[in-house]
């Protein structure tokens, strides 16, 4: 497959994981933050960490807009599908998200809502057509990548005049997250989390371009490298990193310069621009309150809003107080932190987000990384015995 | 060595409110802990908790007989059985039918997103006590969810196998004339319970379901009549009607029966006036039309008098010779009438 | 949530749809997002949607540097 | 004596454009007509001409198995079979993979009103066709009709009886630390195929579905491996993964597999890539695992390489001792991982 | 069951068949027309015929709702029930009453129509309540017994203001259709149907009383006796008319007098009268247009009348050459004389709505009696050997 | 079309219902067509409305002209 298999050749990554070990300063911790669930997954599925020194510490941000999505929104949303006379959309992803007391679209779908799956806004677009009795509504989630599509169905559906189609708009802004987290008072003040530098988010960055994060790499003084989702991309983004603080630089960097211009996609973003403005403020699970950290639809489509079509209220989010999501998804804890990791929460069964959507940190980890715990214990037993 | 194994806490299913969902058919973990939970401790045997996609069993040399039923009852729970009995019994009976000696069962399950799983586990008991009290365990299965919409609560499809007695050969074609008709008992109480349920129908009434499992009748019965049984039937759907009119066809015979030979309930009767239908084409589901030569019909209808489940059994009628295989009833008020295939559904008439 | 694959343009649509490709599979997609789309080019699809366009000299470029990195060169 | 019997004219099912309707499932004549001239001629064989509700057959003494399996899947029609091969194909390898010789199948059939004619016609052809190429005869069944909207098109449940060669007792729990993972051939090309017309997914490809019956092919490798193989599973619903990890489970054991030994079409891959799935999780319908001790390994993999349906077969990892019973592969890029369960059902990854 | 198997004593009925024997005039041949369905069905269920002397003929009428309604208002309601956003309840004996071009409801259905057997009217009351999305329809047909109920559903309607409630009104009225049979040329001039006296109504006569009758028994000089529905009431109602004509009566008399009244069920004739009126004409498959011979809902009430609310057209009934129905169902000719009967239609596969209900002529000697034929052939065959 | 059977009444209940018998068997039915309905009354039902009373005493002077008939007598 092109532009992907070579982006996954081991040996070439060994090399790289090589030189890496080669190039950093024993006495220096690095700490890089991955903002990105792509990441995340490329990370665990590969393996990654096993090729890094020691010394090289990946932190897992918060890029999982299932993993962010506040649960109060969830449960809007459950109740929204729980009408009558309304058909949900969503992507596959948010099904199996639990809600406040063990709910779930999953589970509201087989007590008899009408939820769909979709695996683009075109279904939902195509299912609001075909059924015009139905209030289809669109739960739209995700960062920068996921907008413009969402942008373009509502376009076409004033085109169509579709009166019965809206959309539940739950749309992120990454560099409002990424300001957020580096002005924390864990990254910021207490160095509770060590952030030495980011990786940057490859498919975001199609759409927004390199230049947002100038502001971060200046102010904040920390190296940014845009990557791409493939391990090579991964391993070689840590690589400039090590050498941007090897080097004392801190700019922002463009790994994945096949697909990323500096300026993005300019077509995408006025299409945005269109149909969205910035909330002033919005809740990233997490994260909190953050700072223009989400859109919404302009005050002209408000027809299409199904927050002001249906009078939505966002009940406050009761998260589970076992679940260590929101600690993780600020880099405070790892996943094998939390007390419920691996047993009373598993992808099967799971008690917050994180464990849901492939790109959350514990799912990731649980799906294809947990043997290495084990493993660990095993060699620790051995030199014990 | 001493390894500290983590495994996922098993949370058991939620068996009050819990409801089917996607994931339980997936083939992942959800699935496996409703198999274990449902219909493991449900049937209860070490077949099914092998965990094989299949299971084996010995057998002596010889004759068997195979079958298949799918069960689609609305609604799922009736007075005197749900689904999952008539899953259980109808097909032990369709290899009781053969003369032979029902074994083994296999069950598939086809369940519709969002089913109650507290519908689902009472159904699975149900079949797990059926099975048990029969002596014919349920050692194979599958579990299938299909979309809310896309089924109707629960399908379940069982399939049976058994030994045929040596020398026993009952064949459809084998009626002849001068052969005496049996019937096991009251007929059509399994369709006038399930009517009695059903939306738009509701009437009330004492009348249970008469669904059994027949094979030790039938065993009965085969060990005095021997190959002087012609055939066995159990008349479920269409009722005793399509099922003489079958067995005349494939035998190319015609029936005279009389109708005031036919055990019948008062409230079946009754139930049939309300609904405009006729019993002769109501469902059984415990009862069993037999086609016996006369020199051994007594014996046999003695031992079906003898058997908790043919305490009501009659001789209703005779084989006759018919190249048009009519089935011809003298009525009760004394004319002649035939009785025929219902056509199109068993639908309530207004006419 | 933001799962994208590259793909090839086969064959350029009407209404801003183009018919794609990767290894022998084949799909549908909008590529109203992206300007000038040619048979031949790769895209970056993400939920039906091409969202760029990618640049082979720079995807070249950007092994060579990689397999540098892998021989220790400093790039 | 000349008597003129006039007998209805049979009229002929409307093939091209009828429908199944609910008289077609209420036990007339209406069903008759539907099960003889689609079913009976698809099938054909003298049990279902007889018209019994059960089917008889001669067995030696011995241990025989017995499956069952509904088939549910959608679209219908695919490429490279429909859901008729696959009620076939799919009973027929679940009995196969106990090392069981498959004798007799049944079919059940629930129908939704409205399901073309034609349809249901190409369906049993296939079913026909597939069984006489396997020479495992389709000899009992049963047909449902249910309203619109309380079922998809059609569903069938097929069970499988066999019998087993002497000595052979494959069991799930029989996988030991050191036995080798032989896989039949390339994985995912059935799910792929299916989902490459499900609506909304639509995507062209030339993937044909697996489908395919395996008894013959298995029948090769019991005969050169005999006992020294331990199990073999056909990786279905939830793939290699799941039959992985079930095994794995059952047997208390832990699996290395090696992704790059896998055999996987480029095609299965970039559908996979398309969808965000993982081959490993996508259902196949004509390949097998088989979990064979060491010693015996190269002569069953022989036998495979050298049967039609095993030409790609290929040694795939080992089995470890492991309390966690983790399935670890090797990944292609050179590092560890785990294979698990997928959790839900199977649906196109955004994320 | 009271006031049910006492009237079917078979005993009693075969004396009373003696004693018509006794009493008919050799050199007389009785022709009884009974009107009802009802009764045509309890003569076949139960072999009436068989017990009659040979010149005692009974000739069926008309008298099956089903059986009368004009192919064209059957295909009007099949086209009505393919709309998508109609839901049309029947009763149940309608769904396989062949429609042009060999069409049915039950097949409607099958292809995907909205159509629901329904029980009663009160069921259809229900579904357009829990359905209020849905246009739902009542396919009304019946005699004056079935149309109080559809009266008195449409008031329940207005009362709960259910505004996706109509009704395709095919009710017809009994008296005109008698009248029309009397003044039809075959039994006023030709004499090709000889129509010697008749069997009234039962349940019709419940509602509207036996006065109606008098006028036919008056003006066309014929007994009318109006009777219940088991075999004994119709035997003992043969002998009464049987006495009228030797004793060269014409009157009406009650053999139906446990639930007849002279002026029938006043409350419910107030209920049909409230809402319905008649039409000027209406077509009688058999008898053709029947002055008078139907209901239509008054025009305050058009709202709720599906011909006007859907702008029912009723294509002209193109009824099948091959079948004999209409002259059966003017008493012309026996199921028999039809060359497609027991062949080419039988209650599996109806050409002619006669065959479907099992009121209908044809369906009536199909399904009890037509064993009846073969045991005479048979005697010709024996009497010929 | 006019099939309708003889029921019993066994509870009066409101908006003009009842509960009516058949040995054994009952369904509630719309009385709204017939008035002044006691338990105990015999109805005429169909599709689910009473159309009519049974008068007990025209039922047996019925029967008596029947069994008369039979006898041969001349009412
Ligand atoms: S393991 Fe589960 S409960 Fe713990 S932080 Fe992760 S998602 Fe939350
Ligand atoms: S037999 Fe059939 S075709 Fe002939 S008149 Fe009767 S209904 Fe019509
Ligand atoms: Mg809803
Ligand atoms: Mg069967
Ligand atoms: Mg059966
Ligand atoms: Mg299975
Ligand atoms: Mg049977
Ligand atoms: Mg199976
Ligand atoms: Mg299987
Ligand atoms: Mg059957
Ligand atoms: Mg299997
Ligand atoms: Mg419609």
């Amino acid at each position: 497959m092109k532009y992907i298999d070579e982006y996954r050749d081991g040996r070439l990554a060994k090399d790289i994981a090589r030189q890496i070990s080669e190039e950093v300063r024993p006495d220096v911790n690095y700490h890089f933050m991955e903002f990105c669930g792509g990441h995340t997954h490329a990370i665990s599925r590969y393996g990654l960490e096993d090729l890094l020194p020691d010394n090289v510490r990946m932190i897992h941000g918060p890029g999982c807009p299932v993993c962010v999505l506040p649960i109060g929104r969830l449960d809007a949303a459950i109740a929204l599908a729980q009408r009558p006379e309304v058909t949900l959309c969503t992507y596959g992803d948010l099904m199996r998200v639990p809600g406040s007391n063990g709910s779930s679209l999953l589970k509201a779908k087989a007590a008899g809502a009408d939820i769909r799956m979709v695996y683009s806004t075109l279904d939902a677009l195509r299912i609001a057509e075909a059924e015009p009795h139905r209030e289809v509504v669109f739960f739209a989630i995700g960062f920068e990548t996921t907008t413009p599509p969402t942008a373009l169905a509502l376009r076409a559906a004033i085109e169509k005049g579709l009166e019965n189609f809206s959309i539940y708009c739950n749309h992120v802004l990454t560099p409002a997250a990424i300001q957020t987290i580096l002005a924390s008072p864990e990254v910021a003040k207490l160095g509770t989390v060590k952030v030495d530098g980011f990786i940057g988010p490859a498919h975001v960055s199609t759409v927004i371009g390199t230049e947002p994060y100038d502001e971060f790499a200046e102010n904040f003084r920390k190296p940014v490298v845009v990557a791409g989702f493939e391990p090579l991309d991964v391993i070689q983004a840590i690589l400039m990193l090590v050498r941007q603080i090897n080097e004392g630089r801190y700019v922002v960097e463009n790994q994945y310069i096949r697909a990323v211009k500096p300026g993005g996609n300019r077509k995408a973003q006025a299409e945005v621009a269109e149909f969205f403005e910035q909330r002033e403020s919005f809740e990233w699970r997490g994260l909190g309150d953050v700072p223009q950290g989400a859109l919404r639809l302009r005050e002209e489509y408000s027809h299409y809003d199904a927050e002001k079509r249906f009078g939505l209220v966002t009940p406050a989010s009761k998260d589970n107080p076992a679940c260590d999501c929101g600690a993780i998804l600020r880099g405070v804890k790892r996943p094998t932190d939390c007390k419920l990791f691996g047993t009373a929460c598993t992808p099967d069964t799971p008690m917050g987000s994180c464990m849901v959507s492939s790109e959350g940190a514990c799912a990731a980890h649980w799906t294809y990384g947990r043997f290495r715990e084990h493993a660990k214990t095993k060699e620790i037993e051995r030199s014990v015995a | 060595m001493n390894i500290a194994v983590v495994k996922p806490t098993r949370r058991k299913l939620d068996l009050r409110n819990g409801r089917v969902d996607l994931s339980h058919g997936a083939g992942g973990r959800a699935m496996g802990q409703l198999i274990e939970d449902i219909f493991h401790t449900a049937f209860d045997n070490d077949w099914l908790r092998a965990g094989n996609d299949q299971s084996a069993f010995t057998v002596p040399a010889g004759r068997m007989v195979m079958t298949t039923d799918g069960y689609v009852v609305s609604p799922l729970f009736f007075p005197g059985g749900n689904i999952g009995s008539l899953a259980v019994h109808g097909t032990i009976n369709d290899v009781a039918m053969s003369g032979a000696k029902p074994l083994y069962l296999s069950a598939s399950f086809i369940i519709e997103e969002g089913f109650p799983l507290a519908d689902l586990a009472k159904i699975a008991d149900t079949m797990g006590a059926a099975s048990r009290e029969a002596g014919v365990p349920i050692i194979t299965g599958d579990t299938k969810v299909v979309e809310r919409g896309k089924a109707d609560g629960v399908f379940i499809s069982t399939a049976g196998v058994g030994i045929l007695p040596e020398g026993i050969d009952m064949r459809s074609n084998a009626a002849r004339s001068g052969d005496c008709v049996i019937v096991s008992g009251s007929i059509g109480d399994h369709g006038v319970a399930v009517m009695s349920k059903r939306e738009n129908l509701e009437f009330d009434t004492d009348i249970l379901s008469d669904s059994a499992a027949l094979h030790t009748l039938t065993a009965a019965m085969v060990a005095v009549g021997g190959t002087s049984i012609r055939l066995m039937r159990d008349p479920t759907r269409g009722g005793i009607a399509a099922t003489l009119n079958e067995i005349a066809h494939q035998s190319s015979v015609g029936f005279r029966i009389d109708e005031e030979k036919i055990p019948l309930k008062p409230e079946v009767a009754a139930a049939c006036e309300f609904l405009g239908l006729d019993p002769l084409n109501v469902a059984n589901e415990g009862k069993l039309v037999a086609v016996v030569a006369p020199e051994a019909a007594d014996a046999v209808l003695a031992a079906m008098l003898a058997h908790p489940l043919g305490q009501e059994a009659a001789l209703i009628g005779h084989v006759v010779e018919d190249p048009h295989c009519f089935v011809q009833m003298e009525t009760s008020f004394g004319g002649g009438r035939i009785v025929d295939w219902l056509s199109g559904e068993q639908l309530p008439r207004i006419c | 949530m933001c799962l994208a694959i590259p793909v090839q343009v086969k064959e350029v649509l009407p209404d801003n749809m183009a018919k794609v490709t990767l290894d022998g599979v084949s799909k549908i997609v909008s590529t109203a997002l992206v300007d000038d789309v040619q048979v031949g080019d790769y895209l970056v699809l993400h939920v039906g949607y091409a969202l760029a366009k990618i640049d082979p000299e720079e995807a070249e470029r950007t092994l060579e540097l990689i397999r540098e990195a892998a021989l220790g060169e400093v790039a």
